[in-house]
Order: C-alpha cells, then sequence, then structure tokens
C-alpha cells in the first residue's frame, strides 16, 4: 500500500473505526463532561487535538530514546504522565504568552486534559501498536480528531436534549450515557472497513 | 356578549388535514404495497413478523407513557410506523421474538428516553435494528431465505454461466443476498479477476436489474420490492408528507460513488448499470424514503435536507463498498442522525433579502 | 463513628461512579465481566489507599505549588507496583484490563481524593477514606460487571446463570461498548428515581 | 530562583525515590513475569499435542519475501523469515508430533492460533490463543466448537467450505474462518516442506 | 404559467366568496363614534377637542405627536362627550374622543382644487399629512413618512398593493373594481411626488376582472404595469410584493422598501391620497369587509372611522349561529378581540366572525421537526428552530436564527401539523431579542 493510502487508513480507523471514545473508552470523563455547549466541546477538543499530538511526539522520543536504551521501561506509566503533565503546564504557559485570545479560548480545558486518559492513553498505545515517529504523531492527531469528532456531536445532540421533554430522572448525565451507546451503535457500522 | 370567545394569536385559519396523526397514517398507508409486495414474496409469515413488532411497539409505549404519567398517545401511529419499518428491517426466516425485542428497544431506548415523539435523536427502528444486528448477529445478518420464487431467478441466470465447472465455486453464486454477491465479487476480484469480470456482467445485466426492481431478491421483508416501495413513496411525495431533498441527494449521492468506485478495474470502470444494481437492492429506497425522511431525526433547513442525504449517500457508499457489512443504509442514517443538529445549525437559512457582503 | 462515616460515604451517598461521575473510562472499559471488575476495582483501591497514605504523610514536606506533580508521582509508583505485580501473579486479569491499569494513574477518583481528602487529613481518616472511596468504586463495577455479564453472557463470575437457550444466543450488545454506555445511563437514570423518592 | 531550586529538588527527590521502589519491585517481578510467558506457551503446546510432555524448539529459514514496509510503523528488520515450530516428545523422548503458532489478520485484528500436528501431517488439535474479533461473530474462532472443526483434517481439506474446502466456516464470520484455516494451511506447507527435506 | 411571485408561502381556500359580489355601500351615519387616538405606528395622536366642544366632520380633533405620527379628524359632526379609555381593535385599550353625533353631517369646506396636479411636491406631501393618513392595509405606517425618503435612496418605483391575499378580505377587490380612476390618480401623484419613473399595481390572479378592467384603463400609459401575481399568502406582505413585481431584495435586518428605490402603497391609501390632494379631504372613512359564514349578509361596507364592529354587524343584519371568535383584520394576521364594542381604525379591513368549529384550535403537539414551516417560510427563516429556543429561553440562538426579521404573516403556524402557536411564541422572542439587543446597544453607548 502506497504512503498516502497507509495515512488515509490510520486516519479512518483512527477517526471512525476505533474511535477512541466510542470503541476504546478513552476520555469518557470530558466527552460527558464537556459536552454540553457546542462551543466549549469545540475548545476542548481542539485542546485535545493539540496536546494528544505533542504528548505522542514526546513520549515516543523518551520512550526509544531513554526508556528502552537504559531498560527502564517499568518507569513508563510514571515517565509518560510526568511529561504529559509538564507538556500541558508548557503548552498553557506559551499560549498564554503568545496568543492571549487562544488562551481566553482554550485555557479552562487545558488543566482538565492532564488527567484525560485518552492522552496518556494513546502514548501508551503508540508504543504498543509499534508505531514510528511519523506513526506516533500522526495516530495522536487523528485520535485526538476522533475524540473530537464525538465529543462536538454529542454537544450539538445534548444542545437539542436541552431543549426537549426528557423524563426528570434521565436528564443531564444519564441521557448523555444513553446517547452516547445510540452513537458507538451507530459507529458500529463503520467495523471491519476495509480499503 | 357570550362568554364562548376565544381569543387566541394569529393565524386563525389552519390547513386541512395536516395533523401529526393523519401525517403519521399516512405513512403506514403508503407502506401497505411494501408489504404486500412481501407477503407475495415471502410469504404470510413476513406479515406475522411485523404484527409482532407492531404489537410490541404500541404496547411499550402505552406501558412507558402511563408508567411516566405522561399523555398516552398510541393513536398518533408514530409507534406502528416504527413497528412496521422495524420488521421491514428483518429477514422473514427470524425467530419471532426477534421483531418484539426489537420493538422494545426501540421505543424504550430509541424513543421513550428521549421524551418521546419529537425528541428522539435517532431513528427508532434503525436503532431497534442496530441494536438487533450488535445483539445477534448471527440472527439479523444470517439465514437469508431463499423461499417462494424470490432470488432463484436472478441466479438462475447466473448458473447459465455454468461457472460451477471453475475451480473455486466463487462465492457470489451462493450468496444470499444481492449485496452480498458485490462483497463477494469484490473479493473475488483479488484472486480472479476474469470470473469476477463475468459475474458482474451479469449482474448488472438488463435482466438481472429488472428483477431487482420488481422484487425477486433476497433480503429483509421490507426492502423486497423496489417497485412497490417507490408507489408508497410517491404516495407521500404526492402527500406532501415528505420532501424530494433527502431521498433524491440520498440516492443520486450513491449512484455516483458506486459508478465511480464500483468498478473492479478502478476509478468508472463500472458498467453505467451498476449503480442501478445498487439502487434497487438492499434497503437503499427504503431508507431513503421512509427512514431518512423521518421527520424527527433529520434536519428542517432546506440545505440541511442536502447534505444529511449527501452524507447518508457517502457513508452508505462506503460501508457497502469497503465496510464489513454487505448493507449500509442503516448505519449511514444513524450517523447521520447524530450530526442533525450541527447540520441544522450551521445550515440555518440567511433570512431574505440578506445583503451579500 | 466519624471514622465509619469517612469509610462507608462512598458506598452510596457519595459513590465515585454513579454519583460523582468519575473515574468513567476504567467503569465502562473493563466492565464486560465480573472477574474483570473486581481486579480493576481492587487495583484501583489499592492505588487509592496507598497514596492516600503517604500523601497524607509526607503533606506537610512538600510545597503547594508543585503538590499535584507529586502526587501523581506518588500514585504513578502505585500503579506501576500494581502492573507489575498483576502482571507476574494474575496474569490472566492482567491481560484483560491490559492498557486500564497504567490509566489508573488519570482515575480522577484517585488524584481527586488526593487532592480532596488526603492533603488535608491524617493518615487514619485518609486510609478509611482511600478504602471507602475504593470499595464503593469497586462496587459500582461490579453491579455494571453483573448486569452486562449477566445479560451479554448469560453467566455471572463465568457461572452460568441463564438458561442454556439464553446462553447459546445471549443479548451480546451488553458486552460491546454501546450496551455498556446504555446501561451506565439507565442505571444512573434508575438511581436518581430511586434517590427522588426517598 | 533560590525558591524554584528547592521545588525542583523536591519533585527530584520524590521521583528518585520512586524510581528506586520500583526499580526494586522491578527486579522482583520481572522473572516471574516471563517465566508466565513461557509457561503459558508451554501450557498451549500441551493443550493441542497431549502426548506430548516437553518441547524442543526448531527453526526454518525461508526466503525473504518482498513485502512492503508499513511507512507507519518501526521497521521490521529485513533479513530472510523464520518459521518457529516445536518437536513434541513423549515420556520415552520419542517424537510424538509438532507444533506451530498460525497467524494472519482477520476481521479486526490479528488471529493467533496455537496449532498441534501429528506425525502423519494431519491436524491433532488447535487452539486460538490471541484474538480480538467481533463478539458473537469472528470471536466464536475460540470456541471448542469451531476448533474441533480442524480435528484430523489434513492440509489439502485445509480451505473454508465457501472456497471449496473442509471447514466449515462460522455463520456470518467468512472472513475470520478464512484468516485461521489459511493461516494454518500455510503454516502446515512449510511444516512438511521441512520435514520432508529433514527425511532427504 | 409563469405568473410572479416570491419563494415560499402558502395556498389556502381564500374565502372571498361571500362577499366578493357585495358592492361597496355607504352605512348610514352611526350616532356616536370613537376616534383612537393611537390608530398608526408612531407616537399618538394629541388631542385638540375637550368634551363639550362642537366638532364638524372633517375638522381636526388631534394633531401629530411628532413626525412619525398623524393627526385625527371628526369622521361625523357633532359634540365631543368624553376622552376615555377604549377597546382597540389590535386587543389593547387605548384613549379614544368619543363624539355623540347630531345626525346632520356637517362638513367642514371642501375646495375641489382643480390644479392639484401642478402642486409641488412638498405641498402634496403637506397635503397628506395634513389628512392624517396612514398605511390602510393593516400595519398603519403614516404615509407622508413613506414618502419622504433620505435623499441618497432615489426611489425609481411605486408599487400599489392590491394583493388582498388575507382570505375572506374583498375591500381592494370591491374598490379596484368600482373606483379604478381614484386609484390610478393616486398612484400617478404618489409617482410624482417621490419622483419614480414606474408605477405597478400587483394584484393576485383570483381577481382576473380588476386585472383586465386596470390592464383597460391603462392601455396607453407606458410608465403603469398591471403584475398579475400568483395565488399564493403572504403575496402581499411588502418585501414578497416587491420580489414578485421587480425581483428585487429588501435588504433583512430592519431594511426598508427604499434601499431598493420601492414605495409601496395600499390601493386604499392610493385613494385617500388622491381625495387629500384634490379635496384636501382627510382620511375619515374607509371601506371594511365583515364577512364569516355565520354573516346573515356579508358586506363591504364604506364606513366612518371610530364606528363600533358591533354596529357594522347589525348593519350585516347578524349572525346566524353563535359567536366564537371576532377577528379585527384578516384571518392570518388579524387581532381576536375579546368584545364587539371595539371602534374600527383607519388599518380596519375587516371584521370577520367564525362559529365553534372555525374557531376551534387543537391542542399544541410537540415539534415533529417536519420542516414545513421552513418550507413556506417567505422569510427564509427556520421558525421551528426559533419558536424551540424560545421555549427554552435560549434567546442567544433565537436571535441568530433571525427572529427580527419575522415579520409574522402566520404561514408557519397555518401549515403546522402539530400546532404549535409559532406566532404566539415569536411575539415572545421579538419582545425579549428586543429587550437584549436594547440593552446591549446601551451598553455600547455607556
Amino acid at each position: 500500500m502506497s504512503f498516502i493510502t497507509q495515512i488515509f487508513t490510520l486516519a479512518v480507523f483512527a477517526v471512525f473505526v476505533n474511535n477512541f471514545v466510542l470503541s476504546k473508552f478513552l476520555g469518557l470523563c470530558p466527552y460527558i463532561g464537556v459536552s454540553k455547549k457546542i462551543d466549549s466541546a469545540l475548545g476542548m477538543g481542539m485542546a485535545v487535538i493539540f496536546v494528544m499530538t505533542m504528548a505522542s511526539t514526546f513520549t515516543w522520543l523518551i520512550q526509544q530514546y531513554l526508556l528502552i536504551p537504559y531498560n527502564l521501561e517499568y518507569l513508563q506509566t510514571i515517565a509518560f504522565i510526568l511529561t504529559i503533565a509538564s507538556l500541558v503546564q508548557l503548552v498553557e504557559m506559551v499560549i498564554q504568552k503568545t496568543a492571549p485570545s487562544l488562551y481566553k479560548a482554550l485555557g479552562v480545558f487545558l488543566p482538565l486534559i492532564t488527567t484525560n486518559c485518552a492522552v496518556l492513553g494513546v502514548s501508551i498505545l503508540n508504543i504498543q501498536e509499534d508505531y514510528n515517529f511519523l506513526g506516533a504523531i500522526l495516530n495522536g492527531l487523528f485520535s485526538g480528531m476522533g475524540f473530537t469528532l464525538v465529543l462536538v456531536l454529542m454537544a450539538g445532540l445534548r444542545e437539542r436534549l436541552d431543549k426537549a421533554e426528557v423524563p426528570e430522572a434521565m436528564k443531564g448525565m444519564p441521557i448523555a450515557f444513553v446517547i452516547a451507546g445510540c452513537m458507538a451503535l451507530a459507529f458500529l457500522g463503520f467495523s471491519g472497513l476495509n480499503f | 356578549m357570550n362568554n364562548n370567545l376565544i381569543v387566541s394569536a394569529a393565524p386563525h385559519l389552519k390547513a386541512k388535514n395536516m395533523t401529526v396523526k393523519s401525517v403519521m397514517w399516512q405513512v403506514v398507508l403508503a407502506l401497505v404495497p411494501a408489504m404486500l409486495a412481501a407477503i407475495f414474496f415471502f410469504g404470510l409469515r413476513s406479515l406475522v413478523l411485523t404484527c409482532y413488532a407492531v404489537v410490541a411497539a404500541v404496547l411499550t409505549e402505552y406501558l412507558i407513557q402511563k408508567l411516566r404519567g405522561v399523555p398516552v398517545t398510541i393513536t398518533d401511529g408514530s409507534a406502528v410506523v416504527t413497528g412496521i419499518l422495524l420488521a421491514f428491517n428483518l429477514n422473514v426466516a427470524s425467530p419471532g421474538w426477534l421483531p418484539v425485542i426489537g420493538s422494545v428497544f426501540a421505543i424504550a431506548i430509541g424513543k421513550q428516553v428521549f421524551g418521546g415523539l419529537g425528541h428522539n435523536i435517532f431513528n427508532p427502528a434503525l436503532l431497534g435494528r442496530a441494536f438487533l444486528l450488535a445483539s445477534w448477529p448471527s440472527l439479523v445478518t444470517a439465514n437469508w431465505t431463499k423461499t417462494q420464487p424470490a432470488f432463484s431467478l436472478m441466479f438462475k441466470s447466473m448458473n447459465s454461466l455454468n461457472l460451477s465447472s471453475l475451480q473455486n465455486v466463487p462465492e457470489a453464486i451462493t450468496s444470499a443476498t444481492p449485496l452480498a454477491a458485490v462483497k463477494s465479487v469484490r473479493v473475488l476480484a483479488e484472486t480472479n479477476p476474469d470470473l469476477a469480470q463475468q459475474v458482474m456482467d451479469r449482474m448488472t445485466s438488463m435482466d438481472t436489474i429488472s428483477q431487482l426492481f420488481i422484487g425477486n431478491i433476497g433480503g429483509v421483508i421490507g426492502e423486497v420490492s423496489a417497485l412497490a416501495l417507490l408507489i408508497g413513496a410517491a404516495y407521500m411525495a404526492f402527500r406532501y408528507i415528505i420532501s424530494w431533498r433527502i431521498p433524491m441527494s440520498y440516492i443520486l449521492t450513491v449512484f455516483v460513488l458506486t459508478f465511480a468506485f464500483g468498478g473492479l478495474g478502478g476509478l468508472f470502470s463500472a458498467s453505467i448499470m451498476l449503480p442501478f444494481y445498487h439502487i434497487f437492492s438492499g434497503g437503499l429506497i427504503l431508507g431513503a424514503f421512509f427512514m431518512a425522511t423521518d421527520m424527527v431525526t433529520s434536519p428542517v433547513t432546506k440545505k440541511g435536507m442536502l447534505v444529511f442525504g449527501i452524507g447518508a449517500g457517502l457513508l452508505t457508499a462506503v460501508i457497502r463498498l469497503w465496510g464489513g457489512y454487505p448493507e449500509g443504509v442503516s448505519y449511514s442514517i444513524l450517523l447521520m442522525n447524530c450530526c442533525v443538529p450541527l447540520i441544522d445549525r450551521w445550515t440555518a437559512p440567511k433570512p431574505f433579502g440578506e445583503v451579500r457582503k | 463513628m466519624n471514622l465509619w462515616k469517612e469509610f462507608s460515604k462512598g458506598f452510596v451517598k457519595e459513590n465515585p461512579v454513579f454519583i460523582m461521575a468519575l473515574g468513567l473510562c476504567p467503569t465502562l472499559a473493563v466492565t464486560s465481566s465480573v472477574t474483570n471488575a473486581i481486579g480493576m476495582g481492587l487495583a484501583a483501591t489499592f492505588v487509592l489507599t496507598c497514596s492516600n497514605v503517604i500523601i497524607s504523610l509526607i503533606k506537610d514536606l512538600i510545597p503547594s505549588k508543585i503538590r499535584i506533580p507529586c502526587f501523581i508521582v506518588v500514585i504513578a509508583s502505585f500503579v506501576t507496583i500494581v502492573d507489575l505485580v498483576m502482571n507476574a501473579y494474575t496474569p490472566e486479569v492482567h491481560k484483560s484490563l491490559g492498557l486500564f491499569i497504567p490509566l489508573i494513574v488519570v482515575n480522577c477518583i484517585i488524584l481527586g481524593r488526593a487532592e480532596a481528602f488526603a492533603s488535608k487529613n491524617k493518615v487514619l481518616p485518609s486510609i478509611l477514606d482511600g478504602l471507602g472511596m475504593g470499595l464503593g468504586f469497586t462496587l459500582a463495577l461490579v453491579v455494571i460487571g453483573s448486569i452486562r455479564e449477566v445479560l451479554g453472557a448469560g453467566q455471572w463470575l463465568g457461572m452460568n446463570v441463564m438458561p442454556l437457550a439464553y446462553i447459546k444466543s445471549p443479548m451480546l450488545v451488553a458486552i460491546l461498548a454501546p450496551g455498556a454506555f446504555i446501561i451506565m445511563g439507565l442505571l444512573m437514570g434508575l438511581i436518581n428515581i430511586v434517590n427522588k423518592g426517598k | 530562583m533560590n525558591y524554584f531550586v528547592k521545588l525542583g529538588l523536591v519533585l527530584l527527590l520524590i521521583t528518585a525515590i520512586a524510581s528506586g521502589i520500583l526499580a526494586f519491585v522491578n527486579g522482583l517481578t520481572s522473572e516471574k513475569i516471563k517465566a508466565n510467558k513461557l509457561v503459558a506457551e508451554q501450557e498451549a503446546r500441551k493443550e493441542v499435542l497431549s502426548e506430548a510432555s516437553r518441547f524442543e524448539k526448531q527453526t526454518v529459514t525461508l526466503p525473504a519475501v518482498e513485502t512492503e514496509p508499513n511507512p507507519l510503523k518501526n521497521k521490521v528488520e529485513a533479513g530472510p523469515r523464520q518459521f518457529i515450530y516445536y518437536l513434541g516428545y513423549n515420556d520415552e523422548s520419542a517424537i510424538v508430533g509438532y507444533t506451530f503458532v498460525a497467524s494472519q489478520y482477520g476481521y479486526s485484528s490479528e488471529v493467533k492460533t496455537m496449532v498441534g500436528v501429528n506425525l502423519d501431517m494431519s491436524i491433532a488439535r488447535i487452539k486460538v490463543i490471541e484474538q480480538s474479533e467481533t463478539p458473537g461473530l469472528g470471536a466464536n474462532a475460540a470456541t471448542a466448537d469451531f476448533q474441533g472443526r480442524f480435528v484430523d483434517m489434513n492440509q489439502e481439506q485445509l480451505q473454508v467450505d465457501k472456497d471449496g474446502g473442509a471447514i466449515k466456516s462460522l455463520t456470518g464470520a467468512t472472513i475470520t474462518s478464512r484468516a485461521v484455516t489459511n493461516s494454518i494451511a500455510e503454516g502446515m506447507k512449510i511444516l512438511a516442506d521441512a520435514m520432508t527435506e529433514e527425511g532427504k | 404559467m409563469g405568473l410572479k411571485t416570491f419563494p415560499g408561502g402558502v395556498h389556502s381556500h381564500d374565502n372571498k366568496e361571500y362577499s366578493r359580489q357585495a358592492e361597496i355601500i355607504a352605512m348610514p351615519l352611526p350616532g356616536k363614534v370613537y376616534v383612537h387616538l393611537s390608530q398608526h405606528i408612531g407616537a399618538p395622536a394629541k388631542a385638540i377637542v375637550k368634551p363639550g366642544d362642537e366638532v364638524l366632520a372633517g375638522q381636526k380633533i388631534a394633531e401629530a405627536g411628532g413626525f412619525v405620527s398623524i393627526p385625527m379628524h371628526a369622521p361625523i359632526s357633532g359634540k365631543v362627550t368624553k376622552i376615555g379609555s377604549y377597546p382597540h381593535p389590535a386587543g389593547t385599550t387605548g384613549t379614544a374622543i368619543e363624539i355623540t353625533g347630531d345626525g346632520e353631517d356637517k362638513w367642514v369646506e371642501l375646495i375641489d382644487d382643480a390644479k392639484y396636479n401642478c402642486l409641488s411636491t412638498d405641498e402634496m406631501k403637506k397635503r397628506i399629512a395634513e389628512a392624517g393618513i396612514c398605511g390602510m392595509g393593516g400595519a398603519g405606517f403614516p404615509t407622508h413618512v413613506k414618502l419622504s425618503p433620505p435623499a441618497d435612496k432615489p426611489i425609481d418605483t411605486v408599487i400599489l398593493n392590491g394583493v388582498e391575499c388575507e382570505p375572506y378580505l374583498t375591500a381592494d377587490y370591491r374598490l379596484m373594481l368600482e373606483q379604478p380612476e381614484a386609484i390610478l390618480e393616486g398612484l400617478r401623484l404618489l409617482m410624482k411626488i417621490v419622483g419614480a419613473k414606474q408605477g405597478i399595481i400587483g394584484i393576485e390572479a383570483n381577481k382576473p376582472d380588476c386585472i383586465k378592467l386596470l390592464r383597460k384603463a391603462t392601455a396607453g400609459d407606458k410608465t403603469i404595469r398591471i403584475d398579475a401575481l400568483k395565488l399564493k399568502y403572504p403575496q402581499g406582505a411588502e418585501k414578497q410584493l416587491i420580489y414578485a413585481c421587480t425581483r428585487r431584495k429588501v435588504p433583512n435586518k430592519g431594511g426598508l422598501p427604499m434601499a431598493v428605490g420601492v414605495v409601496v402603497q395600499n390601493v386604499g391609501t392610493a385613494i385617500a391620497v388622491y381625495e387629500a390632494i384634490r379635496y384636501q379631504k382627510p382620511l375619515v372613512e374607509r371601506v371594511i369587509t365583515v364577512s364569516g359564514k355565520i354573516v346573515k349578509t356579508p358586506r363591504n361596507i364604506k364606513a366612518r372611522i371610530g364606528t363600533m364592529y358591533s354596529e357594522l354587524l347589525d348593519f350585516c343584519e347578524g349572525t346566524t349561529e353563535d359567536i366564537y371568535k371576532i377577528i379585527s383584520g384578516g384571518p392570518m394576521m388579524g387581532f381576536a378581540i375579546s368584545n364587539l364594542d371595539t371602534p374600527m381604525v383607519k388599518g380596519s379591513s375587516g371584521l370577520l366572525l367564525f362559529n365553534k368549529k372555525e374557531a376551534a384550535k387543537d391542542a399544541e403537539h410537540t415539534c415533529l421537526r417536519c420542516g414545513a414551516c421552513v418550507e413556506v417560510c417567505p422569510m427564509n427563516l427556520a421558525p421551528s428552530l426559533i419558536v424551540n429556543n424560545a421555549k427554552y429561553q435560549d434567546w442567544g440562538l433565537v436571535e441568530k436564527y433571525g427572529v427580527m426579521d419575522c415579520m409574522k404573516c402566520g404561514s408557519c403556524a397555518f401549515i403546522c401539523p402539530a400546532q404549535i402557536k409559532l406566532i404566539q411564541w415569536i411575539d415572545i422572542g421579538k419582545l425579549e431579542v428586543g429587550k437584549r439587543m436594547r440593552s446591549r446597544s446601551q451598553v455600547g453607548k455607556a
């Protein structure tokens, strides 16, 4: 398969087939927590795409050039989470300094991302799936996009349901889970995609 | 002065025959030809299964509305429509409990959890089908019965190729549905392109297409006869119950994409008849006219309806050509259902007289 | 009596999953069977209790500016210990929990308790808080796991509990992702109804 | 500035202590983890070739096949491919059969199967050891029912029924069935070639 | 056939058969009239008489309250007996001057100005303003204001609205049949005032006799065109009429016809303009349709402003069944009022009476999102999106979806299968969004 086809396949799989939220159960807390409004969902999504790509890059480098050469693989978890935490801090400071308007839009979401398991998840999966440097970066990027897609769709649906007569007991989180389940049912249609 | 006076906001006139009830029951009426075709081709069992589904749907709606303490609206016909459409998405060999469970799920989780008719996000019938397919995949996908005159005609003509003398009897011949045949031919093309092309030629012959159109095919109950479905659809269009936008953009998109990518030799290598094969087989006609047009779960804006149709067409073509399932109509529509609020929001019409900047 | 309160609040009143909606990813991801649910629950309980202890011990030694990174290091260490130990002694469970063991690090319950409780309380209450919350988490996981396993496989803890006809073709969706979400949603709805009834 | 140095030092100290503890735990468990893996494989081998009690690793070097590398994955070292199989000995140290692991991508995952082969080149038993196919469909490949369909099959019969072979495929999961069957058939062929070569 | 029209809109039975054959007949003088001070858009007029004053018909009794305002004149001669609060046809109450007639109909002197055609445009506008003319189609915008566009907005077209797209109403239809000359003369004067080169009279295709008659009357006149328009509601709405006749789109967000060089006037207004300029006759009477299935003799009545609706109905010999709904204006945009003792105003085009069946409204159902309202909206809005958000007080989205561009024609509510009272919600939405916009502009200023 050609280079382009590979990238395309990776993108389709990361976004649709093996969607982080709907089939891997990663990033559920923000998926349920930050999906009440389309605008904030978009902001969160953008922040996650950014951090996931960055985290994929750095954790891959750390794994290949630090942990593996010195036989420190057992420190993977601790190393990755510290990398991600400091990365988020750094990103926050850089954005605050250089792009205040972007910071205003993304600022509130950034601290939440440290504990977004999608970020740590993609870092570990990159290693498990044996991606090379480019593959890891792209996987981070596309997985983030997949996360953002379902997050924004969810926000749209919840905004609509805010204006519906959902039974009292189901309002809020319960109905959000039911929607997520229905979305996951729909996304099953992508399974077995093969180009 | 008397006290009978009613003071209400304008307008004081109302279009005749436009009520929720009449809309729903007219949809039921429009589904009758397809039901008759199903009985003709598959036998009375198709009617029995449909009745199971309808009764289960109506009962579930009744019970949940009683439990919730909201007005019972089972006479508005919407649960009946859901029941029929769900049964239409199952094959005639399904065990009787399958449509029942599907209907319960469709009404309970697909509709009432969201607050009932008008609030549901996903087409309940399709959600019910997706649920059944995920739960009992072998019951829903397999066991296609080649009962009645169905299907045999189409493949009689194929058999005349005398393929059985060849090694590796192609799977296409034993495939139960026309769309599974599409999949098999594409697999076959990797190992035996000549034979695959021969089968493909037979599939796209006028003979096959006309059989597909009339309904001599295997498949689920409701999709058997494109002709019968189109009669119902024409009625609905005539009564302004559905708009042309979604079905037309949906079918056209599938037409273009299957023509462009459906061939075995690369871009635009397909015969011009192949898109017709795709349109008349499987659930496309049923889905495009009866389920994608479900008012509650499709966009309200004119542009949004086009976007919805094109998106569903794109997904259907992708799943049919490259996906794991032979048929992609139900998943495509469900996936587009997810997008409806965003579509509505981003295609909100510009007020008349918008100033171009 | 106060100590009992610290211990028991996590079971129902402040149940981390159903009431506070924390730690959702593992809750849904690993509950396709009760065995996995118990494994995950106990692993999390261990990490939660141990990190609570350590954090309440060292809380006065670390400057508040870097307390979060410090907490994370402590938690990550225990997670790695659990990871290694499980891999060594319960390889089957370790395999089926897979990715979600290292992800205990980012389970918001643990960091949440560290920040909200252990960093402000003495050792004993912190232990009880960790144990209680952890067991509450386990309880929730087992409840969801039971429903999913019974519906989706006709079994409970690997034992057949449904008629054979059902086990032959169970409602598979319950152990798949969509079923997990829907069951979770309905359970939360049910809890809302019960709470309102009180 | 001093303050920040202090912060850094505290964090460093904590990390160092944590790393130390982890190194210790790692030392305690790493042997066990490695051993677990070996034991698991050994057990799987025993399961598919029950008469054998001892196994001996054999390696066949196959001619390199030109495969296009995936540009997004780490490079697999080039060079000749290796096919590994085990000779199974019974308590009397006589060879009773062979085992190997067959592997192919199925519907949505790599399906790995442990295969036990009798001396007459028929299949003793198989066991699917790794897969994450669709539950209810492809995942049924791991059921005793499906695995039983392979017992006593020889190389010629190893094709799914839809392709004209003798293996009845799983309902609704032809792709997985095909993956299992074809991967086994391929392994059997290599094994058979290796045997004839030895026989020469 | 390519009848001119606009996108959207609804088809409805026009119900004009009740009164279309009834010639305009003048009603006997009422004993009392009640002249509202607020009969138009803009500041209310200020009364310049007090109880006890004797007045002549046509005498000014209230002066304009500002530029966007009009004076009021006594419709009959008699004595001012009271200035008090009376029901208003818009469903509210308002201050009105009660005049008890002396039954003699003594008029102020009306001069037939033979050279009225040679007057300066300013003089003409002054006469229009003095005569207290406002739009007679219903909205009631002061006519002289409409005729005074700013210098940078040249007007090239005057459109006379003879569409009368509201079902039941036939007043304009009868006017066009019976007084075509006065209408054309009014149009020519209007064109002269604004300096327009062309005049168009737009008439719906259900009035072929009017179209034929007016086409014959303007056969030699190249500057005036009669456009036959498709039978569709709301064909008579200003922006839709302009689009149908000229293909020009009036800008949204508060744009006025003058932005595209057009002035629109009702045919009734044209007659009033003609009479005001030639005779300096103030607007004290108009033609109103009294109709409905239950009205014994539906009529097109020339009545004095301020006549009670009850007297109009008496003149039509009452009803055959119990009245369940009284509508002031047309059935699509008119107001349902609770009291027949309401005096008509200058914008009163109709009085309709409905029986129980006609007045009944079904219960509101949940929105089905069928999109019918979007399909028919002549302003190309998405009414269901506006209303759904209004129901849940999301005013930001209500504004975003263009609630302020809605002209409340009622097409959406007419078509809605779920019987949703869209116009009611849109009214609420307009109110709230209006508040928000005002507070925003205040913040901006501060």
